[in-house]
């Protein structure tokens, strides 16, 4: 209990992380991808890393000169590993994000050009708990798990997807939007091999209404050892935590807290605790068990 | 042009590899930063300010961005000194120099985090953190009353015969003052500065953007102020200084040590680029030597003055 | 959303058409600005800060870019206060609201500006430069010390019924004591912050960039230690304020009136673009509207904070 | 003499001036020239300028969203007018600079594409006398007129040899660099009616040597009734003006002064007059007699 700052999420994290590196992306891509847009980095010296990790990335690419503002880096989830095989060292390993422009940061990233140069520390934070039961001490593989994506938080759930599957898990992926031009990441969610759902506010594609639906209907359709892994905006993961606590069942999600460092020096990410205290949500996420959360105390 | 030069700088009693040090509470306990860089090639670092208890924090939010420049208000989130001592210390490799920061609402405090610091033998010297911004009691209170300054030093400097520095507060009137009391008082080093108050605002929700409130600019932003308050110390005090505020590149870093620091710590840059200090380092040699210095301790005064 | 919105404010007794006003020393004398704005739709300018006497600055160089931010360190050159009066305001438009700035190095000779120029009907208030961050004597002195800047105050008081305005230094320890002392000797208004002091420094030359070594800092960098400087007197004081410090754009002076400001000045923001005032007048305006305010003076203190 | 900050350089400066305007301009191209590089810009509203005066730029092509950092503008002389037609308005003009990279500012501004916005304010500063004698009261119309140009100090020059072409002038130019390489502009130069002398100092193109040695053939030349204008590094105008002052001919120089504003209101570009007190170089100049400039007291 002396260590206030480094609380674990949950004792389940992969261990074999690989030790992030610092350096210089180019970019290898940067397209529009529904609402948002879809970043591809060529990272030089990538060690790989596990669904759920995320990257800090400058704003913008690069200029010849150093321009002090916007100063701080900006975290983004490791949306899909390209050519860079899982946690082994590759020469240059190529990773996407997906992200949407809500600021001066993605704004300008928005504006980086293919072979233009961004700064990126990675990968950071722990992933999702993959291999091992979490807290509810039953046999997980073949058991159901139930991914939730809104916005861009379906960026945290590719990889996840990808992974549960090479374990056994059968996966429910249910992605939601406002409207049918909402959704990002569909084509690579739709060649996986997961039970894939799709839900629009205006009913424009998919299922009509909230991920909530499809997610109660998921749960309450029997299946035992099932869990959730919501991935979205805070009402959202709230709302799926909530479903998943009335069925008893476990339910990960993944903070988005602004962050400076990423690496758990700066102190600024704080979570607050359902049991008091702070989470440093860089380094003990950003994927948590949704019960640790006090999440009236999230800003 | 490519001799070797002697990068070595004598601190307050401090033998430091180079005169890079890192900032208290940017740098964690120093361990996370081993993937960046090799912590044997900076010159040391100052830990997270310390009080007795481990303590947390702030409600989040804690941080903004304002023009190249970051807002903080974590106010001491640590591990507390028990397990600093204990378990942070031994992680580091043998050839870290490691300086305590200390934190806390009365001297008798401070004094007693000294002297239970001052027995380690990991511990190089002891930073008192008389300036934090954004703590309601303690801190910048010392740091902007000269009187109670002076008794904060005065008790600290009774409880460790360890290199003591003292780390100011910019939210004063006259900072050569507060430097005078130090050195009077027995401190062996000034560290400056400290985060500058401020606050933002987010005009959608119309409130301010940390939950403190209040926090301290740190960054690029407010290196000129930095740079300006060790030139007024370096012209009122004979113990060395610490250059800190904005650091950025070995550039930033020579202009601090061109106007009287002796070391430099390098602080918010080590969110945005967490191998800064050691690529710092490097730079400042090259400068050295390209500028015809023999000793990287040369650059410390350099500055041609107009006048005064 | 399209209904008309009242953007008039009473700043200490000055009805201005909206709340922008424009900062001492980089407005010129309006007239530099008529290609690039209407000087009858910004709410108001304060002219250079005026001696007795006309006066030259320093010795170039006298400006010097930092990160977000510039340093000056001009030192009141004015064309003094006869010819301002007799060429400078004749050649404004009628619906100009000009503010005369006014700088000495005795109370005396504030007193003896402020006298001279209320005379001069186009004249709406007076600010007291209590804060030249750059000048030997005067100013800045009057801004650090509580008894001094008293009696300048007085002092200036007695000599004038026009609106008074104290334009206050951030280069103290207790901004809100300071603005205590001004309210309690009739200051209407204040004004702050003047740019705070600050030193760059060239590497190469290995000289201080500017001839007068200190400067002044200005723009976003000292935005959120401006902010903080407003809404902690905004919580000492019952006279209205006028906020200044980086402003750049609406979003950045609705901060400072939601902070407790009634009225703002810009200051660098006009040499990146001539046009900034009247620009962040209209946006000042928009925001309001389409937030739900009757008024643009409704915005003044409208933050709301978790506690205090 | 009571306002401190406005003296007139001379009085011969033209008077119909246009207003300046403040926009955004947009990048028609942006390619090496010689040792830096030629920017051509097309400004909304641009009301032609004359021989001298110069605008502020932003520092680099401006992206979606503000960065404060560089803040200030760049001054930067006006090399040529295109297709806008003197002082009269149009709805839009092209000009031309050229530059170097000397610092961020001009590093940026190397990155600014061909479509990108940048800011501009101008035309700045009095221009270069024409039309009237300047202190030596003799006709001045078809006597010579040595321009001599140095580093970026040329992108001055073009359009004053074309103005004084225009009106009859006889006009020497001599520009000169380092090596062949340094030289800028000089195709528009060659395509003049004027005589042009390049320099180099390491011998690799035209005359060996600095300018001032073909400036001193020409003013001993023995004409008289000749003027110098003179626009590159200080040293090179310095000695420009004591060639012109042994010779008892006027000598016109551009000051580089930093800058904020650009417009006569930061007070940040003063520069030591000879008699005493400073000129503020955007204003009053800035092209100024060089007797009238305090040389010793320039930075
Ligand atoms: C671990 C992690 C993973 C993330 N992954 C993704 C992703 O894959 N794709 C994606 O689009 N976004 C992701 N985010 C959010 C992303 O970091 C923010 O959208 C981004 O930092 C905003 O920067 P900006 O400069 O554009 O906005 P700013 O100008 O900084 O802010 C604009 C608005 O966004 C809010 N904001 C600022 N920073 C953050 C932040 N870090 N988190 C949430 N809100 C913020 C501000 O309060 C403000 O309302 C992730 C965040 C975290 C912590
Ligand atoms: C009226 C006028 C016209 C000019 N015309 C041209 C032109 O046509 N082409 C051209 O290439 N340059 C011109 N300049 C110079 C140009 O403005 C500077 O080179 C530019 O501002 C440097 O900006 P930077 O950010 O690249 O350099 P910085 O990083 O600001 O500085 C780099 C170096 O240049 C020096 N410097 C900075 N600003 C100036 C300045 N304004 N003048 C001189 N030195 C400076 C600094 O002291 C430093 O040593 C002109 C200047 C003036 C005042
Ligand atoms: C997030 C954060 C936390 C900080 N915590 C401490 C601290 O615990 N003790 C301390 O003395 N200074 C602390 N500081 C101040 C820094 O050590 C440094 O003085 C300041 O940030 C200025 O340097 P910089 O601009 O290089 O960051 C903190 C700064 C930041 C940004
Ligand atoms: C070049 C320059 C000259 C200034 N001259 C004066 C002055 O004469 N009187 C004064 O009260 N303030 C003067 N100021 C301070 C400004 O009025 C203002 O308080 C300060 O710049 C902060 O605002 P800003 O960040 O918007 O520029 C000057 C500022 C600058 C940059
Ligand atoms: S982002 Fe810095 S500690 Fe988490
Ligand atoms: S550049 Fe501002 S006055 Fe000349």
């Amino acid at each position: 209990m002396s260590d206030a700052t480094t609380k674990s999420a949950s004792a389940t994290s992969i261990e074999n992380k690989a030790d992030p590196i610092r350096g210089h992306a180019r970019v290898v891509s940067n397209e529009e991808e529904g609402p948002g847009r879809r970043l591809r980095l060529a990272v030089p010296d990538w060690p790989g890393s596990i669904p759920g990790q995320f990257v800090m990335i400058g704003a913008g690419a690069e200029a010849g000169v150093p321009r002090r503002d916007p100063l701080l880096p900006r975290p983004m989830a490791i949306y899909r590993e390209l050519g860079s095989s899982g946690v082994r060292a590759s020469a240059e390993g190529e990773i996407e994000l997906l992200y949407r422009v809500v600021g001066r940061g993605t704004q300008l990233l928005s504006e980086a050009r293919e072979g233009e140069s961004i700064k990126v520390v990675g990968p950071l934070g722990r992933g999702f708990p993959l291999d091992r039961p979490a807290v509810a001490s039953v046999d997980e593989s073949g058991s159901k798990a139930i991914l939730v994506g809104g916005g861009t938080g379906i960026a945290s759930l590719y990889e996840l997807a990808r992974a549960l599957i090479s374990r056994g898990r059968s996966v429910v992926v249910i992605l939601g939007g406002r409207s049918a031009g909402d959704l990002m990441g569909q084509r690579e969610f739709e060649a996986l091999d997961v039970q894939l759902i799709c839900t629009t506010e205006d009913g424009s594609d998919g299922v009509h209404g909230l991920v909530t639906t499809p997610l109660a209907d998921g749960l309450t359709s029997g299946e035992r050892g099932a869990t959730v892994y919501a991935v979205g905006p805070t009402p959202m993961m709230k709302a799926c935590a909530a479903l998943a606590a009335t069925n008893s069942v476990d339910c990960y999600v993944s903070l988005e807290n602004p962050m400076a460092c990423g690496f758990g020096v700066c102190l600024g990410c704080a979570a607050p605790r359902a049991e008091g205290g702070f989470f440093l949500v860089c380094r003990a996420g950003p994927v948590f068990l949704a019960r640790e959360i006090d999440w009236e105390g999230l800003p | 042009m490519t001799e070797a030069i002697d990068e070595s700088v004598n601190f307050a009693g401090i033998v430091l590899r180079n005169p890079v040090l890192t900032a208290s509470g940017t740098f964690g306990y120093g361990t996370e930063f081993a993937p960046f860089l090799d912590l044997e090639k900076i010159g040391g670092f100052v830990a997270k300010s310390l009080t007795l208890e481990p303590r947390f924090g702030n409600p989040p939010p804690r941080i903004a961005e304002t023009p190249a420049g970051m807002l903080n208000a974590i106010s001491i989130e640590n591990v507390g000194v028990r397990a600093f001592l204990e378990e942070k210390l031994p992680a580091l490799p043998d050839g870290v120099v490691v300086i305590a920061s200390a934190f806390g609402t009365e001297p008798s405090v401070y004094a007693e985090l000294a002297a239970r610091v001052s027995e380690h033998p990991r511990i190089s010297g002891i930073e008192i953190n008389a300036s934090c911004p954004h703590v309601k009691a303690g801190g910048i209170e010392f740091g902007q009353d000269p009187k109670l300054l002076g008794e904060l030093v005065r008790e600290v400097r009774r409880a460790t015969t360890r290199p003591l520095l003292v780390k100011l507060s910019p939210n004063v009137t006259h900072i050569a003052d507060m430097a005078r009391v130090c050195e009077a008082e027995g401190a062996d080093g000034i560290s400056l500065i400290n985060a500058v108050q401020a606050m933002e605002v987010d005009v959608e929700t119309r409130r301010p953007v940390l939950s403190n409130i209040l926090g301290g600019l740190s960054g690029p932003a407010i290196r000129p102020i930095a740079l300006r308050m060790v030139w007024q110390v370096a012209q009122a005090v004979e113990i060395p200084i610490c250059g800190v505020g904005g650091i950025m590149n070995a550039e930033d870093a020579i202009k601090f040590m061109l106007c009287g620091a002796t070391a430099v710590q390098v602080g918010t840059a080590n969110y945005l680029d967490p191998s800064s200090a050691q690529r710092i380092a490097v730079g400042i040699s090259e400068y050295a030597r390209s500028h015809g210095f023999k000793r990287v301790a040369d650059l410390t005064g350099a500055l041609e003055t107009p006048r005064e």
